[in-house]
Order: structure tokens, then C-alpha cells, then sequence
């Protein structure tokens, strides 16, 4: 059933194919679908400007598989000061239409305006479900929106499928601190939302020249009380990678010794376009600012490989990594715990094995030419 | 001096003979009896237990340089049930790893010989905390 | 309540807050509960300062708490209290490294009211102490540790916590600060310093296995609970023994050395510990039990002559800081709960009188020594050292008991007149009769 | 004027002890301590901040069973003003839809007044922390804002300014590609990260008064609410399974007496290139 939607809705001219389709009464899901945009699956495209964060794009991949198999179309919906840009992103990722909401309280992301464009679209276009990603922003949005809606949200998913029986997204999360994995439905209310944490999907390969239909609104907003501006914005600094997004981080603890050490964790972060982060141990010795804490207290990260250096592995702070794909520990004790949990783990002192492995990924760089980079390829998650 | 070993290998099964009898008050030295040397970190036990960590350590050395000098043994090292305790031959002085105390006092009730380990209890609230005790 | 609080709630509602006690209990552990409990229920303003952050969540022992004396503090406690396990049975191992012979003890009236003893988790039984203290009206005051005491002359006139605005005030304060006399020091009361010959250290693991398992492998009936003390190898010859006490899914297993043995011989209590699980015998018990927690302990030794002045001008001594156990017959916690009864009921008397100074607290020590508590420290007074100066109780003799059942009980070429002519040999070989007989003598000097 | 303020606590199983029996296929929780989410007492800290600042009352809120009075006499303990615990059957197996819905309706009656001891009317900001440790989903801070119609200001790493005439809080909020500076309009409902200064010290009186002070414990009857909105029957999500997650096993040493570092080092490359991660040009 999903294979032909898929193919046609894959090539160029994706829309002229669905109305194919649609007259020829092959798909009746489908028709209703694209006739008022009811059980649509949506994915709101958080941006800034013309900028995408990469988990939406994850996202309409997935969706667009969702769709597929439900037979319905997968939509992206861009709030903001009109981004038709984003609009044809969004089809080249797989998207078949975009539903574009422009105001001029739309342009910069503020959680009520825009909790109230999302939430006026879904009761108009019925989607059966939003997408956002689990970042700051589209949990922000994604919490305000449910509750207006009155439906159910599942926070951070790491796994969404469709039940094949009732046709329900299946919602699968970690909970505990990762210690327990559920699986959330929503089975009596429309629509049924979930945020999907950044790095779980792959983007999909963008399909030049894909297209698709566009559905502009300038929504009405209510006028209301309350309001949050932004006075200023102080971005990062490229280096500083952020450890939500991260696909490698370095991580330090106890056997650190000292704050300057960190510089070796650094180094090989760098060569690899990791982040640094440290267990609290190293947090609490004050050798590194405590949004660098991994673990219970901190933040929790799932990167796609992730160096324990130094630390021994306490409950707390594996609570904070153990989801991450490829753990490597160094620890010059056998004994510690951490190496129960690393896939590869090297028994040394971090102080002369760090180095050699900063050589390393500096040599294969080197042997690789200018592009040489860190590559992940999706075998790389289970 | 003799070691329990040899009393474990004098005493042979059923039919066999004791063949000499220990030095009366010599305690065997564990480190013949077997025991692994050195000692399996306690890291993994310590992995069980839960700890309200305080930023401050309420463990100190009282002179660095009785360790250096006059201690041999390191005897904390060993006589710390959690292993806090660590000789940094490098450094040449003890490093505390207060986070993982058990509190039980062993350093300051002659698991240091020299009485050179100060030792306090965390602030109320900090320190470890037992679930089953 | 809140008057002027009208305009801000800040400072919190320190208004409120009673400026004095009419007591202070320094430690929320089977002491300082049991004294904060008799004296909140006859109507005293009662303090309990505790530095976990919740009574019990400091605590360790191996597991066992007697009925008897828990009732006549708490009584009935068993109805509500969370226990693990009714203990039916009693053993005491003699090991070897490759035998272990067995002296078990099962009655049947263990099994009725009033019990003799149920195992317990310290966490949680503590715990429960506490909010029974509380719901008698007791201001049970956790997250806090009593730093030094306050001084009026030479009377003991409060405690200083380490927290801000951290002072309190009262007549009398009863220290039951556990094993590390911090405090008992600090009022000069300490006769000797904690010292290596004085404690033993405790380590236990809690290893959970299913209800099932526990019941299959201990031979239990539901519900019921099995205690075993071992001596012998298991503590590498040194003085020391090791426990097992069965939870409801759970196992605590342990071993408890003297320290100062511990220190002579560089060697690890843990290490100990980790070798005593891989004895044959034992391993199969917990086979598949997979680790909950670990923890460690010191248990104060030294008997009643290492027990400190147990009054002073405004301040009584109990449990575990007076140096209340007996180590022979491994109880602490009971003497703890009937000391700090006895400083409370002392404390009741001394209301009466209006005074606290030593002469009146004097009567503490009279109760005591009119109890079981000091009557039983008494007649062991000399086991630590007794038993400290003769390892070979600890590693020779199981090992010559050990040897002559073996022998007794291989069937092999030998007639049974030379077997028994063998065993004489064997054992006066390894011990000269002169010693066994100067062994027995001090064993029965000191332990009787 | 001062700035009276609310607190969300919740009471969470340690989480780290939380597991799955592996033949029951349920989740385990007995015997499991109970903690305040840490997250909760970062805002407990910034509402105590503002409170030093700018005088006012501080409510404690809770929902949950009887037991979670502990984690309000905890607040307590801090010198919180009053404690409010929302406990009834009728609240139980809420998702935090039906959550929002029962505070929200909890957070309208102590800002009417009608019931305060506290004199406190009003509420000008609910602190709450940016998620729980046990559910981590960050919902029900915006949700109350949403519900309550307050400004929503999540994931605030430092709060810097409250313009009390004005009726205005400037705060940093972190996000991933920064920190942004925003003002936000009361009342608002703030939830903070662990970047907030963490929990003072408390003073002695305070825990002493704690000690015996009543936790309020209201029921369903006590708040103007629509009993279907609540507990299960308000919920709509439900959880259909859960299970273990894969276990991690103890993987690879690398290191060998024969081996030098550098030979370790080649080795973990190689190792990481047969699991998808190269180093190189894309198909080299």
C-alpha cells in the first residue's frame, strides 16, 4: 500500500502525481487527506529566518514514512514571517505540502502567538499528528499547544511507529532517566503530538526539485496579556557545541585531576566536532562550568559516541549516557564500572592515552585530504 | 614467619598429618594467603551506594609531609572501606576522594597509625545515604 | 500563628520557632529515638537533631533487632514497623576455606508474640522510629549535624549546628551521636579515644535474590528469617566474624574485623569481604543475587571499659557514644533503645527536681548499672581484648575442628580406636596442651 | 509592592534505583527513596531569591499521594510561607494534561485569596523546574502558563530583574544554539535549569518551624473542577508498554600487554570505522 505513495510522492511534481492519483480513486485515505488536510502528519519546522534546526528535517523524513504508511500526506508547518524557502525545503525532505502561517507577531518565535497559529491551523486542518522536535523551542511550543488543544503530548521520543491494528502512533520514550522505555499512545484525541529528540532519524536526502502545495494563512491572534519579548540573543560560540546536539562528546571526570586538563578533552573534541562535558564529580571539583554535567542532575545526551575519560561510571552519571550509541571509556582501573558499559574500553592513564588519540584522528584526517571529517553512517546506530 | 598458607596445606585430606604447628601470636600475612593484591577497587560497591555530594571536603591530611616521611605503609589506602584514600606516588602525597566516604571514622579511629587524617562529618543533609543500611 | 507576617514572608516563619527545648537529643539512630519518643510522650519539649536526611539513612548494622527491648520502648512496634523477616533460626558457622561445620538453633517460640528478633533495614526501621517520635510530638529536625555543644560555665547548655542561625538552647542535651564521639569528646567525656583496638569495622553488602530463592536456599518457612554468625577462615585468621541475615528479597552479608587488625596486616576489610563471598559454602547461597548496596561501619568494641563518663552538668551519654555493645553476642541496637530510655526517664526525674546539673544526672548511670546494659558490659568486659590477643580462635582452632570431623567422619582404613589415637595426635601436634588449657582458662575468664 | 510566588514540587523515585524486574516485565518502585526533583528546588532557590529581593509570600504546590508532604515540609524547611498538597484517588494516573488542569485549578483558588492564612492575593510567578526527573517532559510549567493565561518563559538559566512596577522579568532563557534575553509580562510561569544557583543552606528556625508546621492536603471537592478532566479519566495518553531498555553489555578491551597506545588508539579507529564512523571522505 505505501510503496507506490511513496514512489510517486518521492519523484518531482509530487503534487501533480497525488491528484493523479486521487482522480483515479485508488487511495481513498489519501483523497480525503489532501481534500481538507484532515489526518495529515505534521511536522512544525523550527527556524530562525531562513534556518532550520536539522532535527525538523529528521522529522518530515519520518513523517513522510508515517504518512506513507497510513496513506495520508506528511506536511510541514513553517510559522513565521512567511519563509516560502522553507516551504520547498520541506518538499525536497519529503513533505507534500507546506502549511505556511505568516503575521507580524510571527516573525521571531515567542511561545503564545505561535502556540496560537499552530494550535488555530490543527483545529481547522485536523492533522492526527504533530511533530516537533525536543529542543527548548519545540518543547516550549509543543507543551502550550497540547494543552490548548486539549491533547495528549509524549515529551523526547526516540522511537515513533504505527500500530498496524488501530493505526496509532506509537510513541516510544525513555523514562527514569533512562532507566525504563515506554510506549505512549493517544488513542482517543486528535491530534496526537510528540516531540522527538534531534539525532534519532536520519535526515533524509534532499530530492531537488521536489514540490509541493502550499497552504498560506496569516492567522488571527487573540489579544491577550501576556507577552515575552527578546531584549537580546548571544549565540554560542561555533566551537562550543552544544551537548543536546552533539553526535560525539568528550567527557571528563575525577581523573582529570585539575581545570587545565580539560584542554586535552578539548583537542580531541575538536579533531572529532565533538563537545566536552564532565561527570559531576569534575563539576563539583570546579574544573568546569555545571552546564557541562552530564548525568542525573545534568543533562542527559545521546550521542552517536560518546568518551568516558577518568570516570568511574557512578550510577548518576550513567543515568545521564548509557543511551548513547558507542561509549568508549579510558580508566587506568580495570575495576571501574564505567567499563560495564562501554562497548570499547581502554584500561590506561587518560594523560597519555588522550594524545595518541587526538594523533590518531589527526593522521586519518590528514590521510583522508581536506574533507576529512568524522562520517557517521547510519549503521552506526543499532 | 609463618603463613596460613602452609597450615591450609599442612592440614591434608582425611589420613593426613599436621606437620608443625605456627608461631604462637604471628599473624599470617594476607597478602601470602592469597587475597588478590592489590585490593579490587571498591569503585564498583561504591557505584551502588547513593551520595548528597557537598562542594567541600570534610576530610583532610593533617601533615603532608608524615605521609611522605614517616608513613611506609600508606595505611589509609587500605584501611578505608571506600577506598577514599590514594597514594599519588607522582605527586608523593595522599589525594582524598571525599565523595565516595562511607563515614564510618576508620581514619580517624586508627586506620591512620600517625593520627595525621582529619575527619569530620558533612554538613547535615550531605554525604552518603543509605536506602537499606 | 502568623502574626506579623502580614507584610513579608521573609526570614520564613523563624517567629514561630521555639526559642529553647527542654531537651536536645544530638542523632536520630536507636538511641536518641528512644529517649526522644519517652520524653516527647510525657509532654517535653523534645529536639531530635539528625544529619541524614532522614533517620536511619546513615545507620548500618547487619540486621537484627531484638523484640524484647524495642517493645519496651516502642511497644507493639512489630504490628507497623517495616521488618524484613521473623528470625527463627540462629547459626554459628566454624569455616575453613573448604569445610564449615554448623551449630543452628531453630525454635518455634521465636515464631510467636513477642518474638525474639526480626531482621531490618536500618533506612527504613529508623525511619519509622522517627515518625513515631514525631507523631508523639517530638520536633524531629533532619539535615542537620550538631557541631559542638553550648556552654554556660561548665554546663552543657545547648548545641551549635552547622546551620545559619544555628544555635539551640536547653536544659539538658542527651548525646546519642553514634560510634564517632565527636561530641562526647568535646564534653570531655571520653574516657579513651576511638582507637584501632577498640572498634571493629563492618562492611555488608545487600545482594537481592527472589523471595522464592531466599526461602528455598535457607530452608525457611514464608516469612521467617534466618541469622548466621561464621567464624574462621573467613576473615583471613584475623579476630572477626562474618554474617548473613536474610531480608525479604534481599541478603545482607558481611564481615565485621577489628581495626587495629586490620591496620597491622595492610589489608582491606572489603577484600575480606569479597574473598569471604567466594567460600563454597556461602557462594552458593548467593548465587545469581545481584548487589544493592554496600556499606561500612564501625562498631565500638572496647565494652565497659572504654565506655566514657556517661553524665556531666546538662548532658547524658547513650547508645553507641557511651560504647553500649556487647560484641559477643552482637547487640548494640538493643542496648542503644533501653540506654536512651533510661536518659529519658532520667531526665523526667530531673524535671521533677528542676535541676540537671551531675548530681542529679548521676541517676542515668544508676539505672544502667541496674540494667542489663552495664550488667552485660561488665561480664564482657575483657572479650575484645581476650579475643584480640588470641587470633588462633579465629583462624587455628576452626581450622583443628574442621580437621578432626573431617577425620571423624571419613570412613577409611583406620580403626576407629586409631582414628581417635590419630586425632589426639593431630591435635595436640598444633596445640601443646599447656596453651589449650591457658586458652580455655582466658576464654572462660573473660566471655563468662 | 512585593511579588507573592508559587512553587510546583514534585516528589520523584530516586530514579536512578528505578528498574524493571526482569520477570514480571513491571516496573519496580518498591522501596525505592522518594527525593524532591532536583530541577524543582533550582526554582524553590529562585523564588526564595526574588522573595529576599522583593518581599511577598511563597506557596508550595504538590500533587500526589499522601506521602509527598514530605517534599512540601522539605520547602517548608526553606521558609516557605505555605503548603498546599493536591491528594486524592480522584488526581491519580494523570498525564500531565490532566495535571495542569487539577494545579491550574489549585493555583486559581490560592490566588483568589479566599482561602489564604497567608493574606497573599494573587499569584505573580509560578516557578516550577524546567522537567522532572522522573517524567522528563517539561510539560507542566508551559501548561499551567497556557491554562492560567501567564506569560510561558522555560528553560531560564538566570533570572536577572524584576521590574515590579513595570510588572515585568527579565531573564535568560537557554537554548541550544545560545542564551537569549527576554522580558516577559506577569504574571508568568518561569521554569528553571540547573544552571539557577542551587538550594541554600536552610536556617535552623525555619527547620524547626517546618518541623511542625500543617501541609495543607486538599481533595478534588476542594477546587472548582470537573471531575472528568481529572486523574486517568482526564488523560489522554496512556502508556501501552513499557520494557527494559537494551541492556549495554561490557563490550571490548582494547588494551593488551602486547599492544603499544598508539596500536590501542589504530585499533579504536578501526573498530568505530566497522561500526559507521570514518574518518574520511564520504565512500573512502
Amino acid at each position: 500500500m505505501t510503496g507506490w505513495l511513496s514512489v510517486a510522492l518521492r519523484s518531482a511534481g509530487a503534487v501533480a502525481e497525488l491528484k493523479k492519483d486521487k482522480a483515479s480513486g485508488r487511495e481513498p485515505q489519501a483523497k480525503k487527506a489532501a481534500a481538507e488536510g484532515e489526518g495529515e502528519i505534521w511536522v512544525v519546522i523550527e527556524h530562525e529566518g531562513a534556518d532550520a534546526a536539522p532535527v525538523s528535517w529528521e522529522l518530515v523524513g519520518e513523517a513522510r514514512a508515517l504518512a506513507d504508511e497510513l496513506g495520508v500526506r506528511a506536511a510541514a508547518v513553517i510559522i513565521g514571517a512567511g519563509e516560502q524557502e522553507l516551504a520547498r525545503k520541506a518538499f525536497s525532505y519529503g513533505a507534500a505540502a507546506s502549511y505556511l502561517a505568516a503575521g507580524p507577531k510571527l516573525g521571531a518565535y515567542s511561545a503564545d502567538p505561535h502556540c496560537q497559529a499552530l494550535a488555530g491551523l490543527a483545529a481547522r486542518h485536523k492533522p492526527q499528528v504533530i511533530l516537533l522536535g525536543a529542543t527548548t523551542r519545540g518543547r516550549d511550543l509543543a507543551s502550550a499547544a497540547a494543552t490548548e488543544l486539549e491533547t495528549g503530548l509524549t515529551a523526547d521520543c526516540t522511537e515513533l511507529k504505527i500500530d498496524p491494528e488501530k493505526k496509532l502512533l506509537l510513541q516510544t520514550r525513555p523514562a527514569f532517566s533512562g532507566n525504563v522505555m515506554a510506549t505512549i499512545i493517544t488513542p482517543k484525541r486528535q491530534p496526537q503530538m510528540a516531540t522527538v529528540r534531534p539525532g534519532v532519524f536520519p535526515a533524509p536526502e534532499p530530492v531537488a526539485g521536489a514540490s509541493g502545495e502550499i497552504i498560506a494563512s496569516k492567522p488571527r491572534l487573540k489579544p491577550t496579556n501576556v507577552s515575552v519579548k527578546q531584549l537580546e540573543f548571544i549565540r554560542a560560540p561555533k566551537d562550543e557545541v552544544s551537548l543536546q546536539g552533539a553526535k560525539v562528546i568528550v567527557a571528563g571526570g575525577r581523573g582529570l585531576k585539575a581545570a587545565r586538563n580539560f584542554a586535552l578533552l578539548e583537542e580531541l573534541a575538536c579533531e572529532l566536532g565533538g563537545a566536552v562535558a564532565a561527570s559531576r564529580a569534575a563539576v563539583d571539583a570546579g574544573w568546569i562550568s555545571s552546564q557541562r554535567q552530564v548525568g542525573q542532575t545534568g543533562q542527559t545526551v545521546r550521542p552517536v559516541l560518546y568518551f568516558a575519560m577518568g570516570i568511574s561510571g557512578a550510577v548518576q552519571h550513567l543515568a545521564g549516557m548509557q543511551a548513547s550509541d558507542i561509549v568508549v571509556a579510558v580508566n587506568n582501573d580495570p575495576e571501574a564500572p564505567i567499563f560495564e558499559v562501554a562497548d570499547y574500553g581502554i584500561v590506561g592513564d587518560l594523560f597519555e592515552v588522550t594524545p595518541v588519540l587526538t594523533e590518531e584522528v589527526r593522521r586519518r584526517k590528514a590521510e583522508a585530504g581536506a574533507d576529512g571529517g568524522l562520517r557517521i553512517e547510519k549503521s552506526a546506530r543499532k | 614467619m609463618s603463613s596460613k598458607r602452609d597450615l591450609a596445606t599442612n592440614i591434608e585430606p582425611a589420613g593426613g598429618r599436621i606437620k608443625q604447628a605456627p608461631a604462637e601470636g604471628v599473624l599470617p600475612n594476607p597478602a601470602e594467603l592469597g587475597f588478590p593484591q592489590p585490593a579490587p577497587a571498591v569503585a564498583n560497591k561504591l557505584a551502588l551506594v547513593k551520595f548528597n555530594l557537598d562542594s567541600r571536603s570534610h576530610l583532610s591530611i593533617k601533615d603532608a609531609e608524615v605521609c611522605r616521611r614517616r608513613c611506609h605503609q600508606k595505611y589509609c589506602t587500605h584501611s578505608c572501606p571506600a577506598q577514599v584514600y590514594h597514594w599519588e606516588g607522582e605527586e608523593k602525597k595522599i589525594s582524598i576522594s571525599y565523595e565516595g566516604c562511607l563515614e564510618c571514622g576508620t581514619c580517624r579511629s586508627g586506620g591512620c597509625p600517625y593520627d595525621n587524617i582529619e575527619m569530620r562529618y558533612p554538613r547535615g543533609g550531605y554525604g552518603v545515604q543509605y536506602r537499606f543500611g | 500563628m502568623n502574626k506579623g507576617k502580614k507584610e513579608t514572608g521573609t526570614a520564613g516563619a523563624a517567629g514561630a520557632a521555639p526559642a529553647r527545648f527542654d531537651a536536645i537529643v544530638v542523632g536520630g539512630g536507636p538511641a536518641g529515638l528512644a529517649t526522644t519518643f519517652t520524653l516527647a510522650r510525657a509532654g517535653v519539649k523534645v529536639a531530635c537533631l539528625e544529619r541524614g536526611n532522614w533517620s536511619g539513612s546513615k545507620n548500618m548494622m547487619g540486621g537484627v533487632i531484638y523484640s524484647h527491648p524495642t517493645a519496651a520502648v516502642f511497644p507493639e512496634f512489630w504490628r507497623e514497623a517495616p521488618l524484613e523477616r521473623l528470625v527463627t533460626r540462629r547459626d554459628m558457622w566454624f569455616a575453613t576455606t573448604d569445610s564449615t561445620i554448623k551449630a543452628s538453633f531453630e525454635s518455634t517460640d521465636f515464631g510467636q508474640e513477642p518474638y525474639n528478633s526480626f531482621t531490618v533495614y536500618r533506612a527504613r526501621f529508623d525511619k519509622w522510629l522517627a515518625a513515631q517520635a514525631a507523631a508523639a510530638g517530638a520536633w524531629m529536625i533532619t539535615e542537620t549535624l550538631a557541631e559542638d555543644l553550648l556552654r554556660d560555665g561548665r554546663r552543657v547548655a545547648g548545641v551549635r549546628s552547622g546551620r545559619p542561625q544555628g544555635d539551640l538552647e536547653a536544659d539538658v542535651v542527651i548525646i546519642a551521636e553514634g560510634v564517632n564521639p565527636f561530641l562526647t569528646e568535646k564534653a570531655g567525656l571520653a574516657s579513651c579515644p576511638p582507637q584501632a583496638p577498640n572498634v571493629a569495622l563492618a562492611v555488608k553488602e545487600v545482594l537481592a535474590l527472589p523471595t522464592e530463592k531466599i526461602e528455598d536456599r535457607f530452608d525457611l518457612e514464608p516469612g521467617a528469617g534466618a541469622a548466621i554468625e561464621i567464624i574462621g577462615e573467613i576473615t583471613g585468621g584475623l579476630p572477626g566474624t562474618g554474617f548473613i541475615y536474610t531480608n525479604r528479597d534481599t541478603i545482607s552479608i558481611g564481615v565485621g574485623v577489628l581495626l587495629n587488625s586490620l591496620v597491622d596486616n595492610v589489608t582491606e576489610a572489603y577484600t575480606i569481604l569479597d574473598k569471604f563471598k567466594q567460600q563454597p559454602q556461602l557462594r552458593r547461597l548467593i548465587q545469581g543475587a545481584s548487589p544493592r548496596e554496600y556499606s561500612a561501619h564501625l562498631i565500638p568494641e572496647g565494652g565497659y571499659r572504654c565506655m566514657p563518663q556517661l553524665y556531666g552538668d546538662g548532658v547524658l551519654v547513650a547508645g553507641d557514644a557511651a560504647g553500649m555493645v556487647n560484641p559477643i553476642n552482637s547487640e548494640g541496637a538493643n542496648l542503644a533503645l533501653l540506654s536512651g530510655q533510661m536518659a529519658a526517664e532520667t531526665v523526667l526525674a530531673c524535671r521533677r527536681e528542676g535541676c540537671f546539673d551531675r548530681h542529679a544526672l548521676a541517676l542515668y548511670q544508676q539505672k544502667l548499672e541496674k540494667s542489663i546494659v552495664i550488667k552485660d558490659l561488665k561480664k564482657y568486659e575483657n572479650a575484645t581484648p581476650f579475643l584480640a590477643s588470641h587470633p588462633q580462635l579465629f583462624g587455628l582452632y576452626p581450622e583443628l575442628m574442621a580437621a578432626l570431623a573431617r577425620e571423624f567422619l571419613t570412613v577409611d582404613s583406620l580403626s576407629k580406636a586409631n582414628k581417635e589415637k590419630l586425632l589426639l595426635r593431630l591435635f595436640h601436634s598444633q596445640v601443646p596442651t599447656r596453651r589449650l588449657l591457658k586458652d580455655l582458662y582466658d576464654a572462660w575468664r573473660s566471655l563468662t | 509592592m512585593s511579588i507573592n510566588s508559587l512553587v510546583c514540587i514534585k516528589q520523584v523515585p530516586d530514579t536512578t534505583q528505578v528498574r524493571i524486574d526482569p520477570e514480571t516485565g513491571s516496573l519496580v518502585r518498591k522501596g525505592i527513596p522518594s527525593v524532591a526533583n532536583p530541577y524543582d528546588l533550582y526554582a524553590l532557590e529562585t523564588a526564595l531569591s526574588v522573595r529576599d529581593q522583593h518581599g511577598g509570600f511563597i506557596t508550595a504546590l504538590s500533587m500526589g499521594p499522601p506521602q509527598a508532604e514530605e517534599v512540601l515540609r522539605k520547602a517548608l524547611g526553606y521558609g516557605v510561607d505555605r503548603a498546599v498538597l493536591l491528594s486524592d484517588r480522584a488526581f491519580a494516573g494523570a498525564d500531565t494534561l490532566a495535571t495542569t488542569y487539577a494545579l491550574a485549578a489549585a493555583v486559581k483558588k490560592i490566588a483568589s485569596g479566599r482561602d489564604a492564612q497567608t493574606g497573599a492575593s494573587g499569584i505573580d510567578i509560578i516557578f516550577s523546574g524546567k522537567q522532572s526527573i522522573d517524567g522528563d517532559t517539561g510539560q507542566v510549567g508551559p501548561g499551567m502558563a497556557r491554562r492560567l493565561n501567564f506569560s510561558q518563559l522555560t528553560y531560564v538559566c538566570s533570572l536577572i530583574e524584576i521590574d515590579v512596577e513595570a510588572r515585568c522579568v527579565e531573564a535568560w532563557r537557554q537554548r541550544e544554539d545560545g542564551r537569549e534575553l527576554l522580558q516577559a509580562k506577569m504574571p508568568v510561569a518561569v521554569t528553571v535549569t540547573e544552571q539557577c544557583s542551587s538550594i541554600r543552606y536552610a536556617a535552623l528556625p525555619d527547620l524547626i518551624t517546618a518541623a511542625k508546621k500543617p501541609v495543607e492536603v486538599w481533595s478534588a471537592a476542594d477546587l472548582d473542577v470537573d471531575r472528568e478532566r481529572l486523574g486517568l479519566r482526564g488523560s489522554p495518553t496512556r502508556v501501552s508498554k513499557i520494557f527494559a531498555p537494551p541492556a549495554r553489555k561490557r563490550g571490548e578491551t582494547l588494551t593488551a600487554p602486547e599492544r603499544s597506545v598508539a596500536e590501542v588508539a589504530a585499533l579504536l579507529f578501526d573498530r568505530l570505522a566497522e561500526r559507521g564512523l570514518k574518518i574520511g571522505r564520504r565512500g573512502g
